[in-house]
């Protein structure tokens, strides 16, 4: 009996690795497990090599590993892309003789896997299957499990797929059941019942709706598109619009007059995505426009890498735009983050007027993982509009950027409140209207940069900070190297490694920061970009130096392995 | 509303005889015509001479950037459908800067009118040729005479299927009007190519220029006809026509994605919203899709 | 050459069965008998299926930004105009994030090819809908199928005075082959639309769906009749012609900037430049503008 | 007799406030005085007020002055206006009676502008020559040269209509030599022999001329414009291509797709566009293509004054574009600067194979300036390319990205060198093609970033350091604030002020400046800007915390009186 197994299937897009993966999770789900699963995918849509990677256990998790128990080989390239990264005692499900393999490896648990899916559905789109029934036979999982799984997945196809495909699965099951007598694959039963098993866009989407955001215009753009998907599969129960944007300039200008009018108004994008947005995030500045802008990063520049992932759009999103603003910037780490955030974020957009930004990445976008049920009636809905009509009395009219000490003026909408609502993009008046005045300027600048940066300090979200008073070091990251860093801490012993997560990055919670890192180690800042972005920022924001930063900058997440041993030769604690 | 309260008391920046005049004449006189209540009209705008205009009526303003006021228009629109939503744009930027926009809003077919200013000029930047600059005028950049094709908007427009595509002359300010009401009227995209000569930096396209080429499509003239339209939609020359070039029953965006039958989505209450149902798909007995 | 000698090594990304590999296959054909050289060919891509094409070709490349193919090409072409530029685009690159170039390149006429590989879908993105998409088409963004007018690139061309507007068809490699061979030989902006199946995401235009539609245009057809031409380019429906829609001659950004006249700008020596003249503005004894 | 005078001339856009200034300043030209012309303008093109501002001195100068002593008003709104600036003698020169002006200041030299242009002209338009004159006058210049200058100026327009203006000018001039008989604006001689005058904009063309760039492509965008001006009307005779684009985006990737081809290629803009090229950027550096860009500053965000000065887009240009890659960042502080770093920026981007950036603004742009002649012969050309073919033997293809320690691949140029060349904007191959290999990304990343930024870092241009031994204070700032900082720095004691001026931002000069700041004294940073931009960047750089830094974001420059009080006030020194 082990704690945890990590799974990977892997061959070519199209083949349905994500048919198999998919229906493995929600097995796991029924059972109790904790999941991290992983995609690691090509831009094409056929070919190359993908994988999908479930890592279960009967513990709470939060990150990959390196190595896996069964890989399941759709193809021959995977088998060779696949074999460095098996566990010692890892087993390979392949078709050898459909791959035209002779060797002979011990790993290898050659399955007829082509000839079956002929046999038992007339089609090789079985092997997905039979893989399933093979592995949760191996686990020695109930097959009734599966059945039901496999039935509700492929229930709308009608009847007869749904009797082929069990047929496979129990054909799986069967020579999965055989193979493991040493029950090396079977995992400790688990208490994750009653979790949700969710992506990052579903969670951030959720965030949305539950926001009463009802606007999104977007250009798809991975991996990002996730989010658009979500919505509209919602947007007849919402009321949500969603509307593809022929541009992103496009997409970030409807939101931002979908949100002047006065809806909840959301954009996304990625890095490339976002650079076309930046003139519009000025644009929302200037008018004092409440718009929520994600960039789900990938690694750049240009096209880069557009399937994978990375975190170095962080200097980007707090420099972005000409001019000096107010912005902030979430990173949130985890799904549960990613809801509650989202939903901050169009708080803090509205009570600011301004543009806030949310910074997620391919991992986070697209890793299924099993979380609590998320805090439903937490956050209040806070949109800060202006009815009272009270700056109209004595025939004064209404003034959309009546300069207030706290840099926030009253907020109405156009044709809902009293008075006619100017905004303008040039600098301007009170009134909203064009104006070339120096001494209103300057305390226009205060107003938008200044005031609103002072407001927004004081409500910044605290970083989560865990074990680090008296800790030797500290692992120090913001978004999604949250989970590994966290997992990775708690690998060594108490008192030596600390974790300080930034789900805000923009304002820099210096205070804060400072405060936590005062009886704290050293500190290691653990990015998935190539500048150390992170470690620059907090020497910049608080002076304080960080020891060393482990960064991976190849597309390709931490795990948790590959962290620890990057701690070991680079830290040596 | 008589026309005159239609205007603010913003000190207008165009320069004396500027054809745009004649374009916000035209426009309060639309808009006390039609009754309009100043806060049921938002008047979106770009950046240019043109698109100061909003500035200088009794309405709700987004002035925003170059070039994006489409966009932002067709945000605003979706987000409160009962608002009378008007772009003003010059040629820069409308078809230069925002073409983009202009072929995918026309595509979009929401209901909103937009004026371009046509003074086939860039005004603010001081004089570069735009997208509609006749072939052959000298500027500081166009050292040698614009080269490029110049665009004829109307007939893009038409080639992308837009339903209501006129011409009007900001000099003709009555005529200007009607075709403004009639476009606001119009239920779908419409866009108001506007004749308006820019005193300072076109010495090529005056008034007189103008004066001596238009003529005004009477009622003899069936603005219903695809391809008679088309032809007139490219006239340009000797004769220029004012006036609906073409027009045609369209379904709007609103129509088409069922918005038109519901309450504007900025009424919709957002105070508590029950997540059910996708919540429903995360837990253990969620139905796969 | 013969065509197979202008593949590389590459492995191709595409799906088996994609319409990409019948337009590599043409172009390869077209290269071919045209006898170009390698050296001379380059080809400009923006991002998508369809912008993978120059990694599959023996010439120079430039894989630049999603939308952004026909800037690049343009700015290639006027630093070196003995550069044969061909430019593969797809349908969402092309009308859709670069529409506002696809306008401004059509109006400046340069010497170039553009294939647009239109399989009427965002192939690269998994299947949103893209301009051409046809209405009602159901996508995982599009729920109620797609809603906006759809785009006939041609027609607009058209509009936009484009000069050599042609539709090809990737399954007829031998047709497209010459259409390319047409285009390049063209002096001017050729504009080639070529349906493309896309087998993974568009389920509604496949091979099939083309093949009962298409018609190849013969010599009876006048693609010189511009109004005849322009119904032609908006044919679309239970017939979808193939072939040089439209045809004109027309005078090339490089004849009327000169450049055609002169050795390419990449040839000039700019190792020492004399600053004598505008040097001499700023002395003392300058004369005055 | 003075040593330095302001005049300024000031009414409605479309006055011919410029043609009086330029002749002005011709004629101070020939005198062989410095000059120092700054320009204020409204966003119109008639009416508001503008004016047009001379400082000229015996002396070397560099900033302009507050308050000033000669005021030509061409309408009664500029009368207001300039009051507040006159010098306690300065005289103001208007037409009360076209003004409809009653009452008298003993300041108010009173002229019927308008009746005597029509008098002599018989248009109102001979203001201008009446303006020149009657400051020749009252300086007691040559009237020859104001003739010959006049003559010039408007020897196009026939000889009518300079005998016109000459005859204008005659009256103006006798009315001035009538009404100063104290000499007190009469100026020292000078020796300035020899100067050229000229604005920044001419000075950043004829650099780009020099440089041999062939190709410009851009957007018309104010303060941009005038390159744009400047380059076509020499286009013809260096046969350069002026290329006006659709858009920013359009214009940036011309120029990118003009340097692949082989050209130097070169954009402009402003704030706003330079945020639309952001992804060009990007894709500059991903495909490794050498480009320049200038961004000349106006104060944001969005529109915001578009015809005004503010230097706050440093953050932007300096983490502008998604992804991780090096750059250079020039900020030319003076005319001789542009046109030296502007042949730099060519070089350099060859070199590496980047983006090159140059930032100016609105002051630096439109300012007329006098300055020693250029050194015409001090810049080489550097191309960088491979013409050997060497890489081509034993029948390997030619590899564009081929990886090298310096991070710079053997650039070769379609159809001119051996081989074919491959571009990519994504993560590629050495030969140019496609991957989504992990290992090689990271190879990839650091040619792009960390090979690349440590070369440039040793050639970065060494910043203007004066005084700085021993000084009690140090003027720190970039790009246009260098000639107000060095006056200022020049009214204290020897001792007191310092001045460092950086004229490269980016990779920031981190040892020279640290070195530079060993013995000297604290340091305030003088910026347009709200956010102290440079002071924030110095800490991160070097850890040098910035005592205090002097501020302006209303959209005017810095003036010397200005930055003196300001010292005053805020350093006590
Ligand atoms: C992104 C961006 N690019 C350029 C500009 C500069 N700009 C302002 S208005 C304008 C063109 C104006 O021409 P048009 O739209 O025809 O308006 P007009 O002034 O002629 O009415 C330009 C290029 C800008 N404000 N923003
Ligand atoms: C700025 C930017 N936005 C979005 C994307 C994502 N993207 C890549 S290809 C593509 C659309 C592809 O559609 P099309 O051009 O029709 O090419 P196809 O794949 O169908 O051949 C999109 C939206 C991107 N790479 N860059
Ligand atoms: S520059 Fe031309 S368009 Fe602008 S206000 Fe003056 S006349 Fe009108
Ligand atoms: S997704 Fe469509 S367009 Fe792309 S390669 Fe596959 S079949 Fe071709
Ligand atoms: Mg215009
Ligand atoms: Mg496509």
């Amino acid at each position: 009996m082990s704690t945890e197994l990590t799974i990977t299937i892997t061959g070519e897009a199209g083949q349905g690795l994500q048919t198999i993966g998919l229906a493995l999770c929600r097995i796991f789900q029924k059972k109790g497990y904790y999941i991290f699963a992983d995609q690691d995918y090509m831009s094409r849509v056929r070919g190359g090599n993908n994988f999908f990677r479930i890592r279960v256990s009967q513990e709470r998790i939060s990150a990959p590993r390196r190595f896996c128990d069964i890989a399941v080989c759709l193809d021959k390239d995977s088998v060779d892309l696949q074999l460095p990264f098996m566990a010692e005692h890892g087993v390979m499900i392949l078709d050898k003789k459909t791959f035209k393999i002779a060797e002979n490896q011990a790993r290898f648990f050659d399955v007829a896997l082509a000839e079956l899916a002929q046999q038992t559905g007339g089609s090789s789109i079985y092997v997905n299957s039979i893989a399933s029934g093979l592995i949760a036979g191996l686990m020695q999982l109930d097959l009734s499990l599966v059945e039901s799984v496999l039935s509700s997945a492929f229930g709308k196809k009608g009847k007869d797929v749904v009797q082929k495909n069990l047929a496979a699965a129990r054909e799986g099951y069967a020579l999965g059941s055989k193979k493991q007598e040493d029950g090396r694959f079977q995992l400790e039963p688990a208490g994750a019942q009653g979790n949700w098993l969710l992506d990052g866009s579903q969670a951030l989407g959720l965030g949305a709706i539950k926001a009463g955001c009802t606007f999104y215009s977007a250009y798809p753009m991975t991996p990002s598109t996730g989010i658009m998907n979500y919505l509209a599969a919602y947007a007849d129960q919402y009321g949500v619009v969603v509307e593809q944007a022929e541009d992103e300039i496009a997409a970030v200008n409807m939101a931002i007059g979908a949100a002047f009018a006065g809806v909840r108004a959301m954009t996304g994008t990625s890095g490339g995505g976002f650079c076309l947005m930046t003139e519009g995030i000025s644009l929302a500045a200037m008018t004092e426009t409440p718009v929520v802008i994600v960039d789900a990063q990938r690694p750049g520049p240009a096209t880069g890498f557009p399937t994978r992932t990375e975190q170095a759009d962080l200097d980007l999103v707090i420099h972005a735009g000409h001019g000096e603003f107010a912005r902030a910037v979430f990173a949130p780490g985890n799904s549960e983050q990613l809801f509650m955030l989202t939903q901050r974020a169009f708080n803090l957009a509205e009570k600011y007027q301004i543009p806030v930004i949310l910074l997620t990445d391919q991992l986070l976008a697209d890793t299924i993982v099993n979380s609590d049920p998320f805090p439903l009636g937490g956050m209040k809905i806070e949109r800060h509009l202006e009815t009272s009509g009270v700056h109209e009395k004595d025939g004064e009219p209404y003034q959309r950027y009546q300069l207030e000490a706290s840099g926030i003026s009253p907020r109405r909408l156009p044709a809902l409140g009293a008075g006619l609502v100017y905004a303008d993009s040039d600098e301007h008046t009170e009134a909203g209207h064009i104006t070339e005045d120096a001494g209103l300027r300057k305390r226009m600048v205060e107003k938008r940069f200044h005031c609103k940066m002072q407001g927004l300090k004081k409500e910044v979200e605290p970083p989560g900070a865990h074990c680090l008073d008296g800790c030797q070091w500290v692992l120090m990251g913001y978004g999604s190297t949250y989970g590994v860093m966290r997992e990775a801490a708690g690998k060594f012993k108490p008192g030596q490694f600390g974790v300080l997560h930034l789900s805000q990055v923009w304002p820099f919670p210096q205070e804060e920061i400072t405060r936590a890192l005062q009886h704290a180690g050293r500190v290691i800042t653990v990015e998935n970009n190539a500048g150390a972005q992170l470690a620059k920022l907090l020497f910049r924001e608080t002076g304080i130096k960080a020891f060393t930063s482990i960064l991976e900058y190849n597309g390709r997440p931490f795990d948790l392995d590959g962290l620890l041993s990057r701690i070991n030769t680079e830290v040596r604690p | 509303m008589m026309p005159g309260d239609y205007k603010t008391h913003n000190e207008i920046a165009w320069c004396p005889g500027c054809g745009n005049f004649g374009i916000a004449n035209a426009l309060q006189q639309a808009l006390a015509a039609m009754a309009l209540n100043p806060k049921d009209v938002l008047l979106v705008s770009g950046i240019g001479q043109a698109a100061k205009l909003p500035h200088y009526i009794k309405a709700n303003c987004f002035n925003g950037l170059h070039g994006r006021a489409l966009p932002v228009a067709a945000g605003a629109k979706i987000a409160n459908r009962k608002l009378t939503v008007l772009v003003t744009t010059g040629d820069g930027d409308c078809y230069g800067e925002g073409g983009n926009h202009f072929i995918h809003a026309i595509r979009r077919n929401l209901d909103i009118t937009v004026m371009v200013h046509d003074n086939q000029i860039y005004g603010l930047t001081k004089g570069q040729a735009s997208p509609t600059t006749d072939p052959g005028y000298v500027t500081k950049v166009q050292t040698h005479g614009a080269l490029l094709e110049p665009m004829h908007p109307l007939a893009v427009a038409m080639a992308l299927g837009a339903g209501f595509v006129a011409r009007g002359y900001s000099k003709d300010v009555k005529h200007l009007a009607d075709l403004i009401q009639a476009g606001v009227q119009y239920k779908g995209f419409a866009l108001i190519d506007v004749l308006q000569p820019c005193i300072s930096f076109n010495k090529k396209n005056t008034y007189q220029w103008y004066d001596e080429r238009v003529y005004t499509l009477d009622a003899s003239y069936d603005a219903g006809n695809e391809a008679g339209a088309y032809q007139k939609a490219r006239e340009w020359g000797d004769k220029i026509p004012l006036g609906v070039i073409y027009q045609k029953a369209s379904f709007t965006y609103e129509e088409k994605t069922g918005l038109a039958g519901r309450a504007p989505l900025v009424e919709m209450d957002i105070d508590s919203i029950d997540v059910g149902a996708p919540v429903k798909a995360f837990q253990v007995d969620a139905e796969e899709e």
